[in-house]
């Protein structure tokens, strides 16, 4: 199997294509950056919650296929889950991508994500799959704390 | 003309095979290749006569001491500084630059001060300033760019001030492949007392540099870009600059005489030069220089201006290409940079790198240059010594199978 | 017990003859010599996948980064750090200790604080220390000696006073080879607010090192003093304190995002790392550490512990001989200093060159230690694992000789 | 020849152990500090001048056999020479030490120096070899500046 055919699965390319919840909230509940250091690619997260759940969320990026396609499956992964569902989602994905040997399988409902397993192959391009993801992450973990506050 | 075949057998690395397929090597502006003469001055510095430097009486450290010297001395000649004392070894580029932020431009800067840049500088010639700007309240002016790619001196009159401290210039974009002439610049920042740094780091690659006809006060580059190892970077200045700055990384080796409560410096250039430096790697660089000069300028530029006109030419036929330089080969390096429409430079990387071809996608550090032309990044093809026609053609054969990879509809 | 014959084999450089003679290196403390491993870790690398870093797509570059970053895994196992992200790559001890200066503590201090250093210090942890008191009227001050040249801690409680901000010690002295115990003093800085820097430089070589079981908050130390190449230091420092430093040398890499007139900085350790690294360097310098863990530190203690004091033995015996160290071996590495009375330690540093053994003559970057003892200089005999009793007979037999070589009448 | 015997001749171990013109001038014209910034080592040189010649001279150190020896010779060879003439043999000195393949051999009056040739094979100590020269240098500079700014 050559590293192209690999890379870049019909799953990757399709929701690179079609990038799922593509697009701005307006008054969304929460609102993040994020930055991949390495290429300066930049996205912006919108979440709206209900309570704890997240009732939507939109992504609006400009980026490569590896990141365009892991933020648009993390958009279909995650809209509706409660927050801390959420959470074990993006760590799982994490755990995936960033340990050795860890042959982490998502289940059915997420199977698109397991796609993205071949980009640990290519370490520079993990930053690429996680920007949606330690973006997310850090939005949830910012509202926690504002939460704690009050 | 050179012989591409024979300079290609001795670097060891082009011989060897990446996944299967030869190496097409198109990533220079990086970092380059090393020839094996390189690589073997490394391993016979450290199995015959490794020892620290300077102080040392034994043999050994006897030895390493005049060979490391020896490196200052062939520099010298290479840039053609009017001593050795003005030639500081640091890590690379970076570094030098860091040099001149931290020791001359910290010391004299004040509030008010400008300091001219511009638009097609790394951010190794960025970032220092702009910490710089923070802390003492300096102006960073941009000198902006040509729409073919060139540095606009039309206002160059009004960018200039009496309040212009400081010009620092790339000699040769590293995204672009434009070489700048410098020459009015520098007169005109001199008349108004400022000094020039020149960013040589791509420059150096290409084109034979003299500092004394260059007529600049400072000059960095770096010798991993020029066939030496990693680690080492040279600072040029001139040596009543240098003799006035303070110190910057101080330590062993920087000194004359330490007491309980303060120090004098030793001369220059071992002022600049704190701690054990990277010997084995500075007498290796000696080899580059060596290398380089057995081949000769006249020879590389020659041979660079062939290849690169035949890259243009190859590339500007490709379907939905968009490239960023000037698109002829006048006051123009090696360096190519583009796009295919629509496909993100880090995809197209990867599909070039799956044919074998190592190129460079993203911003090249040069994030500002990036935002001017509204694009994350672009690939970057550069050329050196040892690549040639068949190289060239690889690559436009691979961009053609891009967007069948990426699953796009060519749209003409 | 360690295979001293079959160790020297594992080193090229000491199966060759230096002037028709075999070496005999005693100059470990200045730099030690390097095993073949790390030697060809170099080579391979520059002939198989040298690439520029960090942000390259293509095969060679993710190589290089694998590698380069698996150095730094292996340093924070090295020195049981929590984390890869306080490993910052420098060139040396001194660049540590300088990065230290300039980005914490010329960002933290202010007029009237104190930084306690001790009178055994290398001027890497003196000088910066110097310059910054200058700038910002810091003050200095200076753990004494005992008469058997270890710290003198009777007095501690008051010289660390609420001003102390900064204590800066060296783990092991390069001169007079005595181990600091530091965990009563860390203890005492810790409950006054004020941070401990160590410099491991010497240590590091000797005996095993924990920065959590020390407790230090920054620890420094290089690469070519534990068989890795020249071009590498190592800085650790506590995650949350280098998260708040502002960077110190700036440039590409070290960014995220840069505008035209600001930036912003990339992640830790990255923040600390500008422009391109020693990369060769850093990779060879993962073999030095396989090849010490290897061996482990319980049987090189234990060598040079039997060693020193074989050494100390014969050398307390010569005629005229002054010793500077303390003359046993509890907390003490093989590291000796000495005169023979009347003897200038170059003249007595030549007549030990000319029999093949390579040894240091000098204040090794100790003045005011030699201030101290009112003297310019020492004979240093520094041993590690390749050396063995007759290296120290060859040496002893030398010495008998010098005051012949040098027309003294001997006075006993 | 063993490196032992070219570098500690007698010439220089005699004026090693005997060091001519040793000491101090009180009243000196100029007074001048050295130090070698390899070893640390520092000397201290007298000059009495009487107009531009120099009367007397006497140095004050303490140094390895090369530095004692070479100040030693130097005292020998410029104490009653006019200025001019002791800027030259120290200028002939330094470049019989400094530049490879010199063979400047000096004549009668001054052969003591010829015996630190041997130094030049050792690099790190043709600084003990020409502290005092410099030093010398240094001294009658600044006399000549100070005379011009008058
Ligand atoms: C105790 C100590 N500190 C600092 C240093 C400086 O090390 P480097 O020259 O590698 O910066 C040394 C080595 O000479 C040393 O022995
Ligand atoms: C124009 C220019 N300046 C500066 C640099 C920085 O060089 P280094 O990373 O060796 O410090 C580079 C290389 O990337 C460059 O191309």
């Amino acid at each position: 199997m050559s590293l192209q055919d690999e890379l870049y699965k019909e799953t990757i390319l399709d929701h690179y294509h079609c990038p799922r919840n593509h697009g701005v909230i307006s008054g969304a509940t929460l609102k993040q950056e994020g930055t991949n250091p390495l290429c300066g690619d930049e996205l912006t997260l919108y979440i709206k919650l209900n309570n704890d759940t997240i009732e939507d969320i939109k992504i609006e990026a400009k980026g490569c296929s590896i990141s365009m396609a892991s933020s648009s499956m993390m958009t279909e992964a995650i809209i509706g889950q409660k927050i801390k569902n959420a959470q074990i989602i993006a760590h799982n994905f994490k755990d995936m991508m960033l340990n050795k040997g860890n042959d982490y399988v998502f289940n059915e409902t997420n199977e698109d994500l397991n796609s993205l397993n071949g980009v640990k192959k290519y370490p520079v391009r993990i930053k690429c799959a996680l920007l949606a993801w330690n973006t997310l992450l850090q939005s949830l973990e910012k509202d926690e704390a504002k939460a704690q506050g009050e | 003309m050179l012989d591409v075949k024979k300079i290609k057998r001795d670097f060891p690395i082009l011989n060897h095979y990446i996944d299967g397929k030869p190496l097409v090597y198109l990533d220079n502006a990086a970092t380059t290749q090393k020839p094996k003469v390189v690589i073997d001055a490394i391993s016979n510095f450290y199995e015959n006569y490794n020892a620290n430097i300077h102080r040392g009486i034994h043999t050994l450290s006897q030895k390493a001491t005049i060979a490391y010297e020896e490196t200052r001395l062939n520099v010298q000649k290479f840039i053609n500084a009017k001593s050795y004392q003005e030639i500081i070894f640091t890590r690379n580029t970076t570094e030098s630059i860091n040099l001149v932020a931290y020791s001359w431009a910290r010391h004299n800067l004040k509030a008010g001060d400008e300091i001219l840049l511009s638009q097609m500088e790394h951010h190794a010639n960025l970032i220092p300033w702009y910490e710089l700007a923070k802390e003492k309240q300096i102006t960073l002016k941009y000198i902006p760019l040509t729409n073919d790619f060139r540095l606009d001196l039309s206002n160059i009159d009004n960018l200039l001030t009496p309040q212009t401290k400081l010009v620092s210039l790339t000699l040769m974009s590293n995204v672009l492949g434009t070489i700048n002439d410098l020459t009015s610049i520098i007169q005109k920042a001199h008349a108004l007392g400022a000094l020039v740094l020149i960013d040589a780091a791509q420059a150096i690659a290409h084109m034979p540099i003299d500092v004394q006809k260059l007529n600049c006060d400072f000059l960095a580059f770096s010798f991993h870009k020029i066939l030496g190892p990693t680690g080492v970077g040279v600072l040029w200045g001139r040596q009543k600059l240098l003799t006035d700055m303070p110190p910057f990384l101080t330590g062993g080796n920087m000194i004359a005489s330490v007491y309980t409560d303060r120090a004098t410096f030793n001369e220059l250039p071992y002022k600049f030069e704190a701690g054990t430096p990277d010997i084995a790697n500075v007498i290796a660089s000696n080899e580059a220089l060596n290398y380089l000069n057995a081949i000769g300028y006249a020879d590389i530029m020659a041979h660079e201006k062939c290849l690169t006109a035949y890259a243009l030419d190859i590339l500007v036929k490709q379907e939905n290409i968009i490239l960023y330089g000037p698109n002829n080969t006048i006051n123009r390096g090696s360096v190519i940079s583009f796009n295919l429409n629509q496909i993100h430079p880090h995809d197209l990387g990867q599909v070039i790198n799956d044919s074998g071809i190592a190129v460079r996608a993203g911003h090249h550090c040069c994030q500002p240059l990036m935002r001017q032309f509204n694009i994350t990044g672009t690939i970057r093809a550069s050329l050196y010594i040892y690549n040639d026609e068949a190289d060239i053609d690889i690559l436009a054969k691979t961009l053609q199978s891009a967007y069948k990879v990426m699953g796009h509809v060519v749209t003409r």
